[in-house]
């Protein structure tokens, strides 16, 4: 496959950013910048810079906790990430959500969601919403492959295909939940034929790859939007970090790991990209910088920002009525 | 030459699906889901007809999976549509507890106010129909617990006609609690009946001696047990809270301020009610005021049990009424 | 296939227990003798009749709100039952439960249980029980296809087959959940595909043949019984009556009825008995005068039965404390 | 000769884990079940070890479902055994409510008596630690609301170590909630600590001015209110209910009959929550001994929010405490 140079070139950037961005967060939440939860998403950025090439602004994107990488790649700026993460005001949610809870209405991204499986019903409701407003809108759905033996999981992909909405449910199997293996958490580990049962086209692809993501879901895209029905896809994927901040990962070898980590998208893209004649140091350097002043300039913000007044404790909980 | 207001006779059913069929007409974004809604008429048969009028699109049945279409309602909400999403009895609704609490209730302020949730669930509540342990739950005052819900509670032709415009209306995710005992309840509604408020709770008997507070499915049995009181030379004053979330304290406290005595009339189980609920209220804001501790009438703490003797003396009854009310009238400061 | 005579009378007999005893409990309804709700399992008798065979005393069954069939064919007596469905003392639960919450600890019988599904994970944990416990044991798990829907029986399946635990799953498919025809709930409906997907082995069996259910149970009962985990059989089969007695049935026509009624399961093995000789006017005349005395008992019982005292109303909530 | 009594230095976390054992080792019907609770070693790191020890038969991880391994748990516990179920977290009990609800808690009158359920169902609650509001709710006030089940809040290493076995052999139902901030909490525990009572509430620190009624997380905050209130002359009685459902009025009685003055602390949100039912059974019988309205301290009205100066704001604090408390203490009737 010939590959666009400044297509190339952005998937790797936006891979970078993700990687980066997380390894900051790491430094932070040692610092005690960033509290609460943390899950990254290292080593999984293939998935996320791939998959939201397939959407366009008009499409609506639902995450989980571990969304930092679909939040960037989804265009929520950096700076309103990180200050989210800092639970300042000028936060994507306003402070409130932190990590697990990004929010932003404007590039429709529809959180982080911290219980697990929780956001596929609502990706059902979206769908359905498109389809019965007769918009060619799809709606994307990510989970980990935990989630999958969650009962939402099989109702939501049952009343998805029943109803033939356009949504995409994109599963990233990094073959744990926490410290639960896929073979000790599915009696089946064929996560493509969960979503056959319910007669909806799926397909396993590569998640370390970031062009094979990106062209298994625009494709998939591309027939959900035309009408088709839901689809799935397994990414084949693996976090190179713990679980959260907490996880002293007794349940994997260092060895397995390491494994994983000679797969690592970024490495694997790079190296591509250099035998192709893409990419070299010079202009890897340039990514880099630009990639580091984005997140340095996204801690200035973060840092500069504001505590919501404790007064505004309660705001939002209910929409203000007019009097 | 304006003449008297014309009423039809109508039944609380009726009223339910009027409401229904205006919403839908009124408005493009709205559309009902649940299990069996359509082909099969709705389980209590509020929905008969409008699979017909209105077409399967909008009168939607559901496969048996509360969580996913609860949460469906909500991504739906979420997405621009004003769903109406039909839980057949809220005994089931505890399927779909999940995306009410963490998902609907929730995903406004955790988002910072961007996103709102204008969604309305509908739920039978309630025993007396020998149903037995798994059919006759009330949660209607357990749900009032989570903030960023409202809970409705409809108790007249009036309000099942005219709370679930306004419910739809509200942005936020409002749950609205039809006791099944009330779909039969029959009576006049004005021709022209239509949207109602929901914030605020109605006195729907004066009286000066004590109040009783109530809603929903008791509202009837309270009313009775007024008349009762009257006949004895007791004043009842009846409060029908309409709305359990939020509460209407000024209504509660406007009318002790006259009696200074007080009784809450609540199907739900006694401990961690809404009675307890209104009683701590009380007791914050009215203390001095009172003549005599509030009492409350409500379910007794079991799984509601099968035969009529056990149902019966298991839920609020009027005579339970009538005695906690003279108790209270008795009691003194 | 041979038929033992006897066997094959008893098989009838079960079945003309369960057809007369629930006529029986119409009528009574009407007469308002029976309140609440009434499930009738008229038409798919043979579900019950057939696989209650493959259980021994030390297995467990689980059934749902529509259970009186199962319940007779466990052997808990007509008349204990007969008196639950009246709400007497001295009913299967004392009178607790009704129709739709019969219960028998000397038959195990758990029940009974009027939410969809819900006793699916509680069959997972019986069998769980018995195979730590390592007694030879079968759990017994009857539902309808609706279920099929809700995330419990996913969440169920896959942990019953994941730890492999003695587990039955009897669905009893009669094309429609209250008014809701299979193909409106389910995206496939192939329901033993679903069971696959858990790697559980799966039949779907003529649940109209009162011996193909039981050879089929049996079967299966026995390799479960073995050790080899799990298993989900779907029975065929319909209900002649409405869904309770609150049911207008307006989702189906009086046509697909009548030609369901065509295959009536007492109907068919009468004629079959018959046709081999093994039954003749006489000796259908032996049972039903048999069976109409079984009932008639039952319902003297009931009407003699007690009421449980009002003072008793708060017992059994928890179990009484050793003062 | 008897030496004083020998104690050894330790954790709630670890005094869980004892407790844990102890169960495993006594009775061959124990086990444990939930996500994470075997190879990870708990996601609180309570159960760490024990699957080495006892083998991931008998310390069994769960796929991530909740309803079905929750409902396993009570299948497996009528079927002979004696299960422990671990729940991560109370929020995601809410996917398992249906067969706590529906089943653990109705079975045995639903059956007339015939069956009990002899589970115990753990699960971290409370807030304190930044997890926003899909990981920080307290629900066991709201539990408490259901018949059949009884609710536990081991708030001291004593209780940690002492209520698993005791709730065990309880033959009914047994939640038992533990804030996830005493995790680390540390201390002196007699090295021969086993069972413990779950019916009484205990009096933690005795006054004679206010009795303040807690419970769980609450308690450290509440005794160090007291120190507080003691440096002002103002004597506070400490109560750790210990257990929820049911409530043991007879000691919150019995102080109130001393300090006649109360202020319920609950990290639950406060409408319908634990307080209120506390304030309104005080209300029915004790409300001629008040000399002031029962105060209570609850969290916010509001999803908890992930800045720790919100979260704060949102549950109760040690300033809180103090403050209602003096104020219920300068209240007369
Ligand atoms: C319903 C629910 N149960 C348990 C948890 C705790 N928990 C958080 S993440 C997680 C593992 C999820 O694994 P997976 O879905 O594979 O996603 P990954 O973390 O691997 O991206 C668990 C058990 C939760 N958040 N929600
Ligand atoms: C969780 C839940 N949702 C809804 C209901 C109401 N309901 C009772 S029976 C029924 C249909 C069930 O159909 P199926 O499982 O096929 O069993 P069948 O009645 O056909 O034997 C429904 C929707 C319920 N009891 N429980
Ligand atoms: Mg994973
Ligand atoms: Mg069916």
């Amino acid at each position: 496959m010939t590959l666009d140079r400044a297509l190339a070139l952005d998937l790797l950037k936006q891979m970078l950013r993700i990687r980066r961005f997380e390894e900051k967060c790491a430094e932070l939440y040692g610092a005690g910048r960033i509290r609460g939860f943390l899950h990254l998403y290292i080593g999984e950025e293939a998935v996320a810079a791939g998959a939201m090439r397939a959407f366009g602004p008009e499409d609506a994107i639902l995450a989980t906790y571990r969304e930092h990488g679909h939040a960037l790649a989804r265009g929520i700026p950096a700076s309103a990430v990180m200050a989210e993460m800092y639970g300042k005001a000028e936060g994507c949610s306003r402070g409130r959500g932190g990590s697990m809870h990004l929010f932003d209405a404007s590039t429709r991204f529809y959180g982080g969601n911290a219980i697990v499986g929780g956001g596929l019903p609502l990706a059902a409701g979206f769908a359905l919403a498109d389809k019965m407003m007769r918009r060619p809108r799809v709606t994307a759905c990510f989970f980990g492959e935990g989630a999958v033996a969650e009962g939402e999981f099989h109702e939501s992909l049952n009343l998805a295909s029943l109803w033939k909405v356009p949504a995409l449910f994109l599963c990233e199997n990094n073959l744990y939940a926490m410290g639960t293996a896929l073979e000790r958490s599915e009696a089946d580990t064929d996560l493509c034929e969960k979503a056959r049962s319910y007669r909806m086209e799926a397909r396993s692809v590569d998640g370390m790859d970031v062009v094979a993501v990106m062209e298994a879901t625009q494709s998939a895209a591309a027939e959900v939007r035309a009408g088709g029905g839901p689809q799935f896809i397994e990414f084949r994927t693996y976090r190179f970090r713990a679980h959260s901040m907490f996880d002293p990962e007794l349940y994997r070898t260092k060895a397995e790991v390491e494994r994983w980590k000679q797969h690592c998208p970024i490495l694997t893209f790079t190296a591509r990209l250099r035998s192709r004649g893409l990419l070299d140091d010079a202009g890897l350097a340039k990514i880099e910088d630009e990639v580091a002043a984005e997140i340095a300039e996204a801690v200035a913000y973060a840092e500069a920002g504001t505590w919501e007044p404790v007064e505004n404790l309660a705001r939002d909980v209910y929409t203000a009525r007019a009097a | 030459m304006k003449g008297p207001p014309t009423t039809v006779r109508t039944t609380y059913r009726e009223a339910l699906r009027e409401a229904l069929r205006e919403a839908l007409k009124r408005d493009e974004r709205v559309f009902l889901m649940g299990e069996d809604v359509a082909r099969y008429g709705g389980s209590y048969a509020v929905s008969k007809g409008l699979a017909a009028e209105f077409g399967e699109e909008r009168i939607r049945d559901t496969p048996l999976s509360e969580a996913a279409f609860v949460g469906a309602g909500i991504g739906a909400a979420l997405n621009g549509m004003l769903p109406i999403v039909e839980v057949m009895t809220c005994n089931f609704s505890l399927l779909a507890l999940d995306q009410i609490v963490n998902n609907a209730a929730t995903l406004r302020h955790m988002s910072g106010g961007q996103f709102s949730v204008p969604l309305v669930i509908r739920m039978a509540t309630g025993a007396g129909r020998q149903l037995a342990a798994q059919h006759s739950h009330s949660f209607e005052g357990w749900y009032a617990h989570v903030p960023g819900i409202r809970i409705v509670t409809p108790a007249t032709l009036e309000d099942a006609r005219g709370m679930l415009w306004t419910a739809l209306m509200d942005p936020d995710p409002v749950v609205m609690f039809e006791n099944a005992l009330l779909y039969n309840l029959e009576g006049e509604l004005a021709a022209d009946a239509g949207a109602v408020d929901i914030d605020r709770a109605a006195v729907r008997r004066s009286g000066d001696a004590v109040t009783l507070v109530t809603y929903g499915g008791s509202l009837g049995k309270t009313l009775q047990a007024a008349e009762r009181l009257a006949a004895d030379g007791i004043g009842a004053e009846v409060i029908d809270l309409r709305t359990l979330r939020p509460l209407d304290m000024p209504a509660i406290l406007a009318s002790l301020a006259k009696t200074r005595r007080a009784v809450i009339v609540d199907e739900g189980w006694k401990s961690g009610g809404i009675a307890a609920e209104i009683m701590a209220r009380i007791m914050e804001q009215a203390f001095y005021e009172l003549d005599a501790p509030i009492a409350r009438v409500c379910s007794a703490e079991v799984p509601i049990p099968y035969p009529k003797h056990l149902e019966d003396a298991a839920i609020p009854q009027v005579a339970g009424i009538v005695e906690a009310a003279r108790r209270v009238v008795s009691g003194h400061a």
